[in-house]
């Protein structure tokens, strides 16, 4: 087993075997153990109900991300190149993303009712700011020597901007598309604790009404842990597409 | 008594609670001391006086205190359930609901047992249930045609036929004598602290007495500088035809409850599914404590 | 941008959408967007009351609090992180997994570990806005150039003179990008802070407003909020492009 | 007329100056030539009413203080900069853009820190559209010419400084192009290596009839190299001397140290060179 | 000492190699004496069993190949890198870290890009707690004589490659130390203002008897200002060779240039670098 893999294991074990400890003190009384939690996602993954709620869930999550980030990332490029489109629009973004969405919620409701389409809306709105916002400024920071480079060898402009702006502002495109599924979970989250209490929201909410906190926990610790898994793969997708320049430590 | 008793709302202080804050100034007037906590919605409220966080709470915690034995008892009834089926004009009547989607406010909230119940009393089974807070809000998804069938309260009723009757109906329902928010406290606090319990409970009762006989006192007797003098004109323009219609239509019970409103609450939220047992086997005693309200009826 | 021949500063765009804004709303499309000058009208008429000062000096409170914290926190953290490997192989995934975790649902568990008050408050916003600030700081001291290190220790520089000297100076860039981001982060914290916890400051200011459909002041407030997230934003950006001209040649 | 002496040259180059279509006019095939340009950045006047042929098949050093405006010369012959006046023609048409006909080496490199060795030298074949198994097989042939057969699947971070000024290089010369405008080319390999490129590049002038227009910080390369080597002024830039020198490259470069006319064209340009800083 | 001829340096050159102590033995005292030192990093073996001496108050020139291990030498006689094994001293004691007896001048300039020239160069001392205004005054007479005065409050980005080099150097003689370690001092600057910091450098050891560690890539460099040179096979390094080249300093840069004593040192060198690479 490699080290890196060990450490994980290790902080794992010592974080959860502080929220097992929490919970046998107990500090409070609706905070259930780690293993009650366990036990309450092992038996709702069982049951379906699991399966169900996420199949609410992952809906507008899914609808929204990918919305987010394909119309985000053709936003972001269209406002690192056009200059007129980064004056007209990316106010309009930056104000955006101070938007305290959770206040929103209710007027899009008005505006959108409680369908997917109001979720997906909201999911939206938290994730493509940061998006567009890291898109459009990797695109304006290309380095100039490679653009010139393209240029005297001959690209068109589609071909700079596919081959040599896109690749080159990838990591700050990917640590804002990073930024951006996360907001869109919270969003997600959000939008089933404020609009129409389905899926996992609807599980956070109902355990917490039946005081079934560890089916609480557990809904809470499974879309923690799907949101991890979710970005484990952006990573893995990353670094599949551009190979990496990590250097390392500096201790090392 | 020097101490603060800590009282934990479950919605922010709007028009619904001005009768409340004129009953608190009034206990404050004879002494008491609290300050109060707004929450987001009744479960919250529950919560945090479960844990100890705050004294009294707001809501009607039947559902905890069969489940968690917690020895949590109401003190006085605020409202009444009273809801009402609000349709588009597809529909006249409960029957014609069999089967059809309808909005509601909360899962396991007092629009679901209404649900519940209507199910049970007429016979149907509601379609899809979805759920949205604030009757305001289904309000709104009824008139924009997201939703034919929702049940809201009183004055949002009110407010929706007078502005456009001719496009909703009201079904004709059942009475509910049940209760929809309750003051509710631990049992070992309210020993530990019987005079300012008392004290409180006073204060509501007359309150409440006043008001139903002159509804207006209530806009009157609001403290311009307190949480409701602050709420904007627009709201505050509207207080008097609130309270005025609230008590038409019998949303305050001028006694406070008591046990008329317990054996109600028992059955109705037995019916409902959120208490388990035969309603006549259940004791009053396990839900409510009575005796400030009867001292105070004296 | 440049038209005939003057240049425009940056968010003058946003006077045309605010045109646009009372275009829509005069046109009566939608109840939920009245004209922006009865917003403007109303925002001047609430912003004296006391109802509207307290909610203010409670949000800006809690998120002074939060943000000061995530940052006091949040900033060494991520140094320490980009030094130290055992450290950072330690922490690292949870700062990943918190921040991508969707904050929101942790927030009931902070209500029962924390309480209700300010304090849940706090540290939700904190929640919010510290985790970008660590793996930023992180990242501006991992790609610290290595000669500096070695430059210092070569004079003879302490750890602490290290710290402040060499490893905060080469990493603000990244940290200024960080806290700019956190606190961004930070306002929506705050705000469903004020909503799924305890109902207080703006967030009570916006319940308020919503369920009685009070849109020009629910506008109002949101505009408020908007303006002290956008100054705190630009006075960072600010900072950060007084840094800049060396963050592209360290 | 690469035969010319030392002598002679020198005396000519003042004159060619003064005339850019100088005594060998016509006759003589320009692959590019530079006419009146001057180019400013702002309030910098980085080149000023600058003209200079570079006669096809001939390698042409540029020498001048530090931030004189060779790079920006380059450029804009490249085509990558305008120039603020004059024209620059490139086998007898005006330049307006870059141009397959001319491939650049860039000071800075220029690499895909994304893209592997192999990648990258076959960037600008790739960006011609050719087939991808066809361009990395003349990559890889260009590879393996500036000594990195091995690093082709390498990724610039992994390169030492002069390995990556090596993949410039490889990628120059992949397309193929008939002028080659390198900008300080071995500036960071070492001196065998870059005595090994040296040879490499006079090889390309001898049997390929390449022109280049070579930027060198060393006077001594300069003289081996070159057919022509301008000296530019500081900014705003002029040619102020053109010097041909002659013969040199058939000498060998180890014999060149002793060589006395080789030692007095050397002491010259340094003569001149200061002159000019002082 | 500093008299012996070419010649005999060159077979003396290989019994000191082969005994360290050599035959000058205790005679001669030593700033910097590395013993069998070897450094591995991970599976690259940089040095193996590497023992070199350096003179006090004389300039001693490593040369060798790129990645032959140069700056890892450097490194660890600064204290910065600790040796895998074998054993460093100066002044007669091991080394166990930086000290303030050795300043740097690093090969990629290790500038602080936030920090003005002025501070740059008064960084080492403002290290070493020393008063601002007391700093300032001695970093203000260092600036001036690499040059630089007028730019003490610009910032490196504004500075050209050779400037920025000068304000390292700069930076390492303004703590005054013995001992000073230079990777490359002047790889960057044009070759006027190299020729100037090499009389510079030749006057320090002159009268200040400091003890420099020289590296660089430049042949002719090496044998106009070194007092030793050592010669270092590609990795694993070791000391293929010392030179004393001796009385070329005398004789000036410009008369240099055509010196046969000077020129075959150089092609000897020349000879054996180029024998090792092939
Ligand atoms: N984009 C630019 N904006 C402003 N000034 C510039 C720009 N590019 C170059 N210059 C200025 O033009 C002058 C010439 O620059 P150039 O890069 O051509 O010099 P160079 O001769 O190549 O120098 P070096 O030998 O250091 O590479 C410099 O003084 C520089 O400051
Ligand atoms: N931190 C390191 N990790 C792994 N290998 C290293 C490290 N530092 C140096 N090396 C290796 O050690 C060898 C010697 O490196 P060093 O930097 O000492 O070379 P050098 O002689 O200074 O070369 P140059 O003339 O290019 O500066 C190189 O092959 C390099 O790859
Ligand atoms: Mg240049
Ligand atoms: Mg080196």
């Amino acid at each position: 087993m490699n080290r890196s893999l060990l450490l994980k294991l290790l902080s794992a074990a010592i974080v959860f075997g502080a929220w097992e400890i929490a919970g046998r003190v107990p500090v409070s009384y609706a905070f259930p153990t780690f293993l009650d939690s366990m036990t309450a996602l092992f038996a709702m993954s069982i049951d379906g109900t699991l399966l169900r709620a996420y199949g609410e869930t992952l809906r507008p999550l899914v609808a929204g991300i990918a919305i987010s980030a394909l119309l985000g990332i053709v936003i972001g490029l269209w406002i690192g190149l056009s200059e007129f489109c980064d004056w007209l629009f990316s106010p309009i973004f930056i104000v955006m993303q101070a938007a305290p969405l959770a206040a929103l919620i209710p007027l899009l409701v008005m505006a959108y009712g409680i369908g997917l389409t109001s979720k997906v809306f909201v999911v939206c709105i938290m994730a493509m700011p940061v998006i567009v916002l890291n898109t459009a400024s990797a695109v304006r920071n290309t380095p100039s020597s490679l653009k010139e480079m393209g240029r005297s060898f001959l690209g068109s402009d589609f071909d700079i901007v596919t081959r040599i702006i896109l690749p080159s502002a990838s990591p700050i495109i990917f640590s804002g598309l990073r930024l951006g599924i996360s907001a869109g979970f919270i969003g997600a989250i959000l939008a089933e604790l404020k609009i129409t209490p389905t899926g996992v929201g609807d599980i956070i909410t109902y355990s917490r009404s039946i005081a079934d906190y560890p089916s609480m926990y557990a809904a809470i610790f499974s879309i923690i842990l799907l949101a991890v898994l979710f970005l484990n793969l952006l990573e893995r997708l990353e670094g599949q597409l551009f190979a990496g320049n990590n250097r390392g430590y500096v201790s090392d | 008594s020097a101490e603060t008793i800590r009282i934990a709302l479950a919605e922010t202080p709007s028009d619904e609670l001005a009768a409340f804050f004129v009953a608190l100034d009034r206990a404050k007037a004879n002494g008491l001391n609290y300050e109060w906590t707004a929450f987001s919605d009744e479960e919250l409220a529950i919560q945090a006086v479960l844990s100890g966080q705050m004294d009294i709470g707001f809501g009607t915690p039947y559902a905890a205190m069969q489940r968690s034995k917690a020895p949590v008892r109401i003190i006085f009834q605020l409202s009444k359930l009273k809801f009402f089926p609000v349709t588009t004009k597809k529909y006249e009547k409960l029957e014609d609901l069999d089967g059809q989607p309808i909005l509601l406010h909360s899962r396991g909230g007092g629009t679901d047992s209404i649900a519940n119940v209507i199910e049970d009393k007429v016979g149907i089974t509601f379609g899809q249930r979805s759920y949205v807070p604030g009757s305001a809000n289904r309000v709104v998804a009824l008139v924009s045609g997201q939703a034919d069938a929702t049940i809201i309260d009183l004055s949002n009723k009110n407010k929706l036929m007078r502005q456009q009757g001719d496009a909703f109906n009201v079904l004709p329902m059942f009475d509910v004598e049940a209760s929809d928010e309750a003051l509710f406290a631990n049992l070992d606090w309210i020993r530990a602290n019987e005079d300012d319990v008392q004290i409180l409970v006073d204060a509501l009762l007359s309150t409440w007495r006043d008001m139903n006989r002159d509804p207006t006192i209530i806009g009157r007797e609001t403290d311009p500088d307190g949480p409701i003098g602050q709420l904007p004109a627009e709201i505050l323009g509207g207080l008097d035809d609130f309270y005025i219609e609230a008590v038409k239509g019998g949303l305050y019970s001028p006694d406070g409850g008591g046990r008329v409103a317990a054996r109600a609450d028992m059955e109705w939220y037995s019916e409902a599914g959120q208490l388990d047992g035969d309603p006549e086997s259940l004791n009053i005693e396990d839900f409510w404590y009575l005796a400030p309200l009867d001292q105070a009826g004296r | 941008m440049t038209l005939l021949g003057f240049r425009l500063p940056g968010f003058s765009s946003l006077i045309l959408w605010a045109l646009l804004w009372e275009l829509v709303g005069r046109l009566d499309l939608t109840f939920f967007v009245p004209p922006l000058s009865e917003v403007v009208v109303t925002l001047v008429q609430i912003l004296p009351t006391p109802a509207f000062l307290s909610a203010l000096g409670e949000t800006a409170q809690a998120f002074l609090l939060g943000v000061l914290a995530a940052v006091l926190a949040g900033v060494p953290l991520g140094i320490l992180m980009g030094r130290n490997r055992l450290l950072d192989e330690l922490l690292l995934p949870w700062v990943n997994i918190f921040l991508s975790a969707p904050l929101t649902a942790l927030v009931p568990v902070l209500m029962v570990l924390f309480g209700f008050g300010m304090l849940s408050i706090v540290i939700t916003t904190t929640l919010f806005a510290i985790w970008i600030i660590i793996l930023n700081a992180r990242a501006g001291v991992l790609q610290i150039n290595r000669s500096l290190v070695e430059m210092a220790k070569s004079f003879g520089a302490s750890p602490f003179d290290a710290f402040f000297k060499i490893y905060f100076w080469a990493a603000l860039p990244e940290i200024l990008g960080g806290v700019r981001i956190g606190i961004i982060r930070a306002v929506k914290g705050v705000i469903i802070g004020q909503l799924l916890i305890s109902v207080v400051g703006f967030g009570a200011l916006f319940e308020l407003y919503s369920t009685n459909f009070l849109m020009a002041h629910f506008w109002a407030v949101l505009i408020v909020l908007f303006a002290l997230a956008f100054a705190i934003s630009e006075l960072l950006a600010h900072l950060e492009r007084r840094v800049a001209y060396y963050a592209a040649r360290r | 007329m690469q035969e010319t002496t030392v002598a002679m040259s020198r005396t000519e180059s003042a004159r060619r100056d003064a005339d850019p279509s100088g005594p060998q006019g016509a006759a003589v095939d320009n692959a590019v030539s530079v006419r009146c340009v001057s180019k400013t950045f702002g309030s910098v006047e980085a080149l000023k009413n600058l003209s200079l042929d570079f006669p096809r098949g001939e390698l042409t050093s540029l020498l001048g203080p530090s931030g004189c405006g060779k790079t920006t010369l380059l450029k804009i012959i490249a085509g990558l900069l305008e120039p603020s006046s004059g024209r620059v023609e490139v086998g007898g048409e005006a330049v307006t853009g870059p141009g397959p006909d001319r491939a650049f080496v860039f000071q800075d490199f220029a690499l895909l820190p994304w893209a592997s060795v192999l990648r990258n030298v076959a960037f600008g074949l790739e960006l011609r559209g050719m087939a991808k198994s066809e361009r990395e097989a003349i990559a890889e042939k260009h590879i393996c010419e500036v000594g990195l057969a091995g690093f082709e699947h390498s990724y610039p971070h992994q390169l030492s400084g002069g390995m990556r000024q090596r993949v410039g290089l490889a990628r120059a010369l992949a397309v193929d192009a008939d002028v080659l405008l390198m900008d300080e080319p071995f500036s960071a390999v070492d001196e065998q290596t870059r005595r090994k490129f040296q040879e490499d590049l006079l090889d390309l002038v001898r049997n390929e009839r390449k022109t280049f227009i070579f930027v060198t910080h060393s006077i001594e390369e300069a003289v081996y190299v070159s057919d022509q080597i301008a000296i530019l002024l500081p900014r705003p830039s002029r040619v102020s001397e053109i010097i041909r020198p002659s013969g040199f490259r058939d000498k060998g470069a180890d014999n060149l140290r002793r060589d006395p006319e080789y030692l007095d064209i050397v002491d010259s340009i340094w003569a001149s060179l200061r002159s000019y800083v002082e």
